[in-house]
């Protein structure tokens, strides 16, 4: 960790790689950036931290040159600068990793990884832009991919995809790193691969600009950080480690958050069954699992071991072998409807392309698995959906509690809520499979959505939650469920070792 | 405390407490100035009989585009409205001497909605594209009409019940008229306030988050197609009623018709998003800028590069409105 | 077995095409020839003609018998069917080349000639008139207006044309024109139309508005346009005898695939039929029972 | 997310739809099998399989032309009029014609935003009354050269007409603008993600505007190609292509999404296509019922395509596993 206790003014601009100040940036009516500043030094990771729609990623696109500021100055290099495009600032040096993935499904891993060549710029042929094989490859290699140049993109799972994005980097001449919530999707071991990518860099005198929601993964890489609330800039550049977790999470919201313990309740009878099931698609099938009413059960595994999908499958959302159970009404794995109509709600992993309505109002998202009820001979009672949905909306704490507005406009952790308030709005709930429920989401509202989840638990939902954040599964399960390699490897109580928890994952001996 | 700001898109209710259904989409303004522009510039445009022309044929291509705009909601296309339109036209006169005149209409509707609701079934159960379903029952449909009369139209014998809907009044008001404010009607309360339209609006919006929030796909999406079919199922029954005969060309342009109707009034084609104001405001656009080409009475190539410059303006125009609006209420604030 | 005879037509939608394929349907089964059928599915749709043409030629019928989209545009591959060796015979609108074994047609230009003379004397020599002249671009509505205009211009000086619409051949879009002039024009005397279709259309129009004074004239007599005829709605209308040219067309085809005798021009004269002399015509000469299925 | 694809299993649909078609006619009517008939047939594919690749440009961008029959049809009059000014090599304004239509749609649909649909109804409208301004009211323009370019269209030279080897040239020069040129490839990047596009440095409304011109410009060459073979200009031809070249550029595996496409698949969705309609023709049903027949075959070329998705989709889970797990 960095020893500098030095305000970051008082060094020689030969120091900074990039300073960007009085940043601002209106959208319509919202201002995502008010004033922001942030001073990334060379050879160090500067972590930035905020709510969700604080304005991160925005400042992010103004740094690369995506997205162009009303108002602010940037030096790069002790020269100010105003990069027009992604492509001058990629020249420049710049390099950026987004927030949402940057890469084209449809196109080979070895064209994703040439993206920026074949983007930018004149010419005619394609041949010399995409990158030497043996490049790629070492890229690919240095992230800890080992696939097929010529795979197609959509053929890997998101994590997978993650780290292509992340190889891509590496391809450009980097001289500011920046990385929007790129570990959302990963897991610890690919997260520390990650790490050594950026220190390596760092090293040889880049610097990184690390945007994160998890405290652990900034005190891991970061030296120093940077605060935004609500557009502003209210911790700049102090060293990690100045700020408790609680000062930092105070400088983000104006106010402190403390997760509520999870209240264990008794087992009661299991709820949720699923019997001969498989994980994944090249998973053997006869796995078992129960839920029981008022217990939450915690789903884990790298990625590409199968967790996700037997969870999909426990949800009624994916197809396969096997037959599932809620009380005394059975259905099978793939039969959603049925599942949803018996009181099973579903959160998928992958909110935009799976859970989100854009077009839709906030309200109408969280009402969709619940018109039923709100209907009356075909005829949607307005009053009565409102009185169903907005206080599910308000307990979410919904910023902008605008339950009208379009779920588009929404920033992601919000976008979340919704999904959640979905699940809650399930008539006749009975279980909850929740897949990734708080990926991308700040401390707040991953309080919220865990505090909403514990409530759920508590009123005698069986809850099942399927995540590759440790922490989360720590602090919100009673007991965790570990699948490798598409069979169930362990099964933990709660309050198991954190070792325990990794070693089961990755099936090393350690155990 | 900051204060909140609302984000300004289409998706939030009216800023002075308008109710959303009150304010009117940007194509209202284009179609206000297209029609003033008409009453000034074209010759006899704004006589009592014109205006009632126009809204007469406006009326029938409303009500198949309230149909084209369900399929759009749904993030789909339809082209076979024209080749069953003229299917349902001719199953009409045939079915004319065994079922009478009332029957041999609703025969003929009948036919559309089955061919729509077939369409529903391939695009919602089996996921093909509906461009491809479509076109492919347009060949299909326009090819049944043919065969059943032997490529030649056939007349229908005259009759006051026959010739009602295409002409007939309702308290002064010519029943296509009467039609299409029903169907706008229908429309928007299934849209605005029924279940069925609020499917449509998740389906649309996001089919795979459709089906994992537990709806059945397969049976909104046919189900949408066969409204759909029914809205086009009436519009045909009053073509039919209005040229008298089974014709197995109908109305080869309907299909195009309805969707630049649609699509000027502002629904993307990507499904999820439209109002039923937007789709009448796109109609009468269409309607206006039909009949004031042939008023204007240039030749016909003229008439062509005309509409096809008036279509790109209305839409641009719209572009421009929009943001000028939003502009004006960001200054006024 | 007789010979294989190659029948292309631009469009099996139309009353007329239909009628000619009748009469060569007919003459087919008495001189025992078989028949491949095509159609190019509409009068603007020459590439498909040609491509269709040429699928006769690859099947080596022993004759082709063209209606052309379009005379100019089917002529090169015409061409290549007699260089072949394949005799080719025009009919209605024949393919633009002097290397036909034969042309069977009407009098286009006439049938534009009469309508002129006919509306000209029923609305009195002079007013306005529209015309609903027919799709752009096809030989037999161009000749027709042609007629129409040129011979109005002698027997009427003191008509005047006010608006000349080139639709495709459409009932319905010619009734949502024709409403559009009776408000643009209030004066109109009177409508040409360049075939029955369009002016059952055209009639509706001026029916539903209570201007059945305006005068409609047309071409061609399918039983629609007998009805009108009947029923006083039409003025006149010029026809063709369209079965029989669709008669003689195969007979000299099957004559040109023999090695007959062919005569090389068979002109079937334009007539005008009014209400009058509708009942003394011989329909089996013009058009194609109700039920005759291609 | 789900997978959008199994590999290239989705190309491979046009062409067994063409051995499917091509075995049934050939017992409905033994001449069809014939080499001749094949040759025949060659010599025909071209005006439908010029305007599919440049339709397929339009749809792997996510968007699609419904005016390329009108820009064939203006393009091919104008081109006609160039060639008898300067001799038949003036017929490749046709080219530049389309090129120039293609521009105006790309400019409306990527910088001035227009949905495709809109944009390009209203391009159709307006090329249609230009085609029948330049052209006297629709009056075909014939070539003076009609007989050599007769020769040209029909006189097979080692199996296909010369036009028809010049269409082929073309047909592979879009499979090197796609497969090998920075063009094609950013087409494809902008159909599979359009919001990525900006972020890695490309400018998107100048790669829609470029599909749109390939657009274009092949609906030009499909315009010359008609007037070559019509050895006259023609100003009204053109309707219904817009419909059928989409249809055999999707049966040819083209992503409506956008992202995806194949040029010698779109090549094998046209040939289908026009198998078909030959087919139908020789075997001598009523063309009416051979329309129902066209419209019957495009729904199961669809239906094969999702048959053949989920049968690829099982056939995968047998094959052994892959991933990152070591
Ligand atoms: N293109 C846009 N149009 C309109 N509003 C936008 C746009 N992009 C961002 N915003 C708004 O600007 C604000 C800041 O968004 P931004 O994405 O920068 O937040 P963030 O700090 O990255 O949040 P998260 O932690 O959820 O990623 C939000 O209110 C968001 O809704
Ligand atoms: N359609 C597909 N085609 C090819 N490979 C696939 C497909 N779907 C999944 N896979 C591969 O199968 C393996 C298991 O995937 P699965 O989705 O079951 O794992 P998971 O634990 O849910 O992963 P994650 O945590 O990333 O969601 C992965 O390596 C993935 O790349
Ligand atoms: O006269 C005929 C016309 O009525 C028909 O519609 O097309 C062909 C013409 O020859
Ligand atoms: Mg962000
Ligand atoms: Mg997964």
């Amino acid at each position: 960790m960095s020893a500098s206790d030095d305000a970051p003014s008082g060094d020689a601009p030969a120091e900074f790689a990039l300073v960007a100040t009085g940043i601002a940036k209106t959208y319509g009516a919202t201002c995502a950036l008010r004033s922001a500043r942030v001073a990334l030094r060379r050879g160090r990771v500067h972590a930035l931290l905020g709510e969700n729609g604080a304005g991160k990623s925005t400042l992010v696109k103004i740094l690369v040159g995506a997205v162009r500021p009303d108002a602010g100055q940037i030096t790069f290099a002790g020269a100010p600068v105003a990069f027009g495009s992604v492509t001058q600032a990629i020249r420049a040096g710049i390099v950026p990793i987004y927030q949402h993935l940057s890469l084209f499904p449809e196109l080979s891993v070895h064209e994703n990884l040439s993206a920026f060549a074949l983007a930018a710029g004149g010419g005619l042929w394609t041949g010399r832009r995409l990158v030497e094989p043996a490049r790629a490859r070492g890229w690919l290699n240095e992230v800890g991919l080992d696939i097929d140049l010529a795979t197609p993109l959509g053929s890997l799972s998101l994590g997978e995809r993650q780290l292509v994005e992340v190889a891509r980097a590496l391809s450009l001449d980097c001289r500011v790193l920046v990385l929007d919530e790129p570990i959302a999707a990963l897991n610890a071991d690919e997260a520390d691969r990650l790490f050594a990518v950026v220190r390596r860099l760092c090293a040889g005198g880049a610097a990184a600009l690390f945007i994160s929601h998890r405290f652990d993964e900034i005190e891991a890489l970061a030296d120093e950080v940077t605060v935004l609330r609500d557009g502003r800039t209210v911790i700049d550049a102090a060293p990690i480690g100045r700020h408790s977790r609680e000062q930092l999470t105070h400088a983000m919201l104006g106010a402190g958050v403390e997760a509520a313990p999870a209240r264990l309740s008794e087992r009661a009878e299991p709820v949720l069954a699923g019997r001969g099931l498989a994980a994944g698609r090249d998973g053997r099938a006869g796995i078992d699992v129960t839920v029981h009413a008022g217990e939450i059960v915690g789903l884990a595994g790298l990625i590409g071991s199968g967790a996700l999908s037997l969870a999909a499958t426990l949800g009624g959302a994916q197809a396969g072998p096997g037959e599932l159970s809620v009380g005394d009404a059975s259905f099978t794995p793939g039969g959603r409807r049925r599942a949803a109509a018996l009181g099973i709600a579903y959160v998928p992993a992958d909110r935009h392309s799976e859970g989100l309505f854009g077009a839709l109002s906030a309200r109408r998202n969280g009402s969709v698995s619940a018109l039923g009820p709100l209907a009356r001979l075909g005829w949607l009672r307005a009053r009565a959906e409102a009185q169903a949905i907005d206080p599910l909306l308000r307990r979410l704490k919904l910023h902008p509690l605008v339950p009208e507005a379009e779920a588009a406009t929404f920033s992601g952790g919000n976008q979340q809520k919704l999904l959640i308030a979905r699940g809650l709005a399930v008539p006749g709930l009975k279980a909850m499979v929740l897949l990734e429920p708080t990926r991308g989401v700040d401390v707040a509202a991953r309080g919220v959505i865990h505090e909403a989840i514990r409530e759920a638990a508590v009123a005698g939902v069986a809850v099942l939650v399927a995540t590759s954040d440790l922490d989360e599964l720590m602090v919100l399960a009673h007991r965790y469920l570990v699948v490798r390699e598409g069979t169930l490897a362990a099964e933990l109580p709660r309050g198991a070792a954190r070792a325990a928890l990794l070693a089961a994952l990755s099936g090393s001996a350690a155990a | 405390m900051r204060t909140k700001r609302l984000p300004d898109t289409p998706g939030l209710p009216g800023r002075r407490g308008l109710p959303r259904l009150a304010r009117p989409p940007a194509v209202a303004l284009v179609c206000l100035g297209l029609f003033l522009l008409c009453c000034a510039f074209v010759p006899r445009f704004a006589s009592f009989g014109n205006i009632e022309n126009v809204l007469r044929v406006a009326s029938i291509l409303c009500v198949v585009a309230c149909g084209q705009a369900v399929v759009i909601l749904l993030g789909g296309i339809e082209f076979s409205f024209g080749a069953s339109a003229a299917l349902a036209s001719v199953v009409t006169v045939t079915a004319l001497p065994a079922l009478g005149p009332v029957g041999g209409l609703a025969a003929g509707g009948a036919s559309v909605i089955a061919i729509g609701a077939v369409n529903g079934f391939l695009v919602g159960r089996l996921a093909l594209p509906p461009v491809i379903v479509t076109l492919g029952t347009l060949m299909m449909a326009s090819g049944a009409a043919a065969w059943l009369v032997g490529g030649l139209p056939i007349d229908a014998p005259p009759s006051a019940a026959f010739s009602w809907p295409a002409r007939g009044r309702v308290l002064g008001v010519p029943v296509p008229i009467l039609a299409a404010l029903l169907a706008c009607a229908a429309l928007h309360l299934m849209l605005a306030h029924g279940r069925i339209g609020r499917l449509w609006y998740h389906v649309g919006a996001n089919p795979v988050a459709a089906r994992l929030a537990g709806l059945d796909v397969t049976r909104i999406t046919t189900l949408g197609y066969a409204v759909a079919g029914a809205f086009c199922a009436v519009g045909a029954i009053i073509l039919t009623s209005r040229v008298a005969s089974g014709q197995p060309a109908l109305a080869p342009n309907l299909p195009f018709e309805t969707i630049a109707a649609c699509a000027i009034g502002g629904l993307p084609l990507s499904g999820g998003r439209g109002r039923v104001s937007q789709v009448v405001f796109g109609v009468l656009t269409v309607a206006m800028l039909n009949n004031a080409v042939v008023l204007i009475n240039l030749p016909v190539a003229w008439q062509l590069v005309l509409l096809g410059l008036a279509v790109l303006a209305a839409v641009g125009l719209q572009k421009d409105w929009a943001a000028l609006a939003r502009l004006a209420r960001r200054r006024g604030r | 077995a007789g010979p294989v005879i190659g029948v292309s037509v631009p469009n099996l939608g139309s009353s007329f095409w239909i009628s000619v394929l009748y009469g060569v349907d007919t003459a087919a089964k008495a001189d025992k020839a078989r028949l491949v059928t095509l159609s190019a599915g509409g009068d603007g749709n020459s590439s498909q003609q040609i491509s269709q043409i040429q699928d006769l030629i690859q099947r080596k019928v022993d004759a082709i018998i063209v209606g052309a989209t379009n005379g100019d545009a089917v002529k090169a591959i015409v061409e290549r069917a007699v260089a072949a060796g394949i005799p080719v015979i025009g009919i209605s609108s024949p393919p633009n080349t002097p290397t036909l074994a034969a042309v069977v047609s009407a009098d286009h230009y006439d049938m534009g000639k009469l309508q002129a003379e006919c509306l000209a004397k029923a609305i009195g020599g002079k007013g306005e008139v529209a015309m609903m002249a027919g799709p752009a671009g096809q030989a037999w509505s161009d000749l027709r207006a042609q007629g129409f205009r040129e011979t109005l211009a002698k027997v009427a000086p003191n008509v005047t044309i006010v608006a000349e619409s080139r639709l495709a051949d459409n009932r319905n879009a010619a009734l949502t024109t024709a409403e559009d002039w009776i408000q643009r024009f209030p004066d109109l005397a009177g409508v040409y139309s360049a075939t029955d279709d369009m002016a059952a259309g055209v009639v509706s129009a001026l029916k539903a508005s209570g201007k059945g004074t305006v005068k409609v004239s047309a071409s061609n007599l399918s039983p629609t346009a007998q009805q009108m005829l009947k029923d006083g709605d039409l003025a006149c209308t010029s026809i063709q005898q369209i079965v029989a040219q669709g008669k003689a067309a195969l007979d000299q085809a099957v004559a040109a695939a023999t090695k007959g005798k062919v005569d090389a021009k068979v002109v079937t004269p334009a007539v005008l039929v009014t209400p009058d002399n509708v009942g003394s015509i011989d329909l089996s000469l013009v058009v194609a029972p109700a039920d005759y299925r291609p | 997310m789900t997978p959008r694809s199994t590999g290239r299993a989705r190309f491979l649909v046009a062409p067994a739809a063409i051995v499917l078609a091509a075995g049934l006619f050939g017992l409905a009517s033994p001449g069809f099998l014939s080499l001749d008939n094949g040759l025949s047939m060659a010599g025909q594919i071209w005006i439908l399989a010029l305007l599919a690749v440049g339709q397929m440009f339009a749809i792997a961008a996510r968007g699609f032309d419904i005016s390329v029959g009108a820009v064939a049809a203006l393009s091919g009059t104008l081109g006609a009029m160039a060639a008898n000014a300067v001799g038949l090599p003036g017929l490749l304004v046709a080219v530049p014609v389309g090129l120039a239509c293609g521009t105006v749609n790309g400019w409306l649909i990527g910088r001035a935003r227009f949905q495709p649909i809109v944009a390009t109804l209203g391009t159709l409208l307006a090329v249609k009354g230009l085609a029948l301004l330049v052209s006297d009211d629709g009056q075909v323009v014939p070539l003076e050269e009609a007989a050599r370019a007769a020769g040209l269209s029909f006189d097979a030279v080692a199996g296909l007409p010369p036009l028809g080897w010049a269409a082929l040239a073309a047909v592979g020069l879009a499979h090197v603008v796609l497969r090998h040129m920075l063009v094609g490839r950013r087409i494809l990047m902008l159909g599979s993600n359009p919001e990525a596009v900006a972020l890695v440095g490309a400018v998107p409304w100048r790669i829609e505007m470029s599909a749109y011109q390939l657009c274009g410009a092949f609906a030009g060459l499909a315009g010359a190609l008609m007037t070559a073979r019509a050895g006259a200009g023609l100003p009204t031809e053109g309707a219904g292509m817009e419909l059928q070249s989409i249809a055999a550029a999707v049966i040819g595996g083209t992503m409506l999404a956008g992202g995806r496409a194949n040029v010698w698949a779109v090549l094998a969705g046209a040939t289908f296509v026009q198998v078909v309609l030959t087919g139908l023709n020789l075997s001598g049903v009523s063309p009416f019922i051979a329309q129902i027949a066209v419209g019957a075959v495009i729904i199961a070329s669809g239906l094969m395509d999702a048959g053949l998705r989920s049968f690829l989709t099982r056939l995968s889970r047998l094959s052994p596993p892959k991933g990152t797990f070591r």
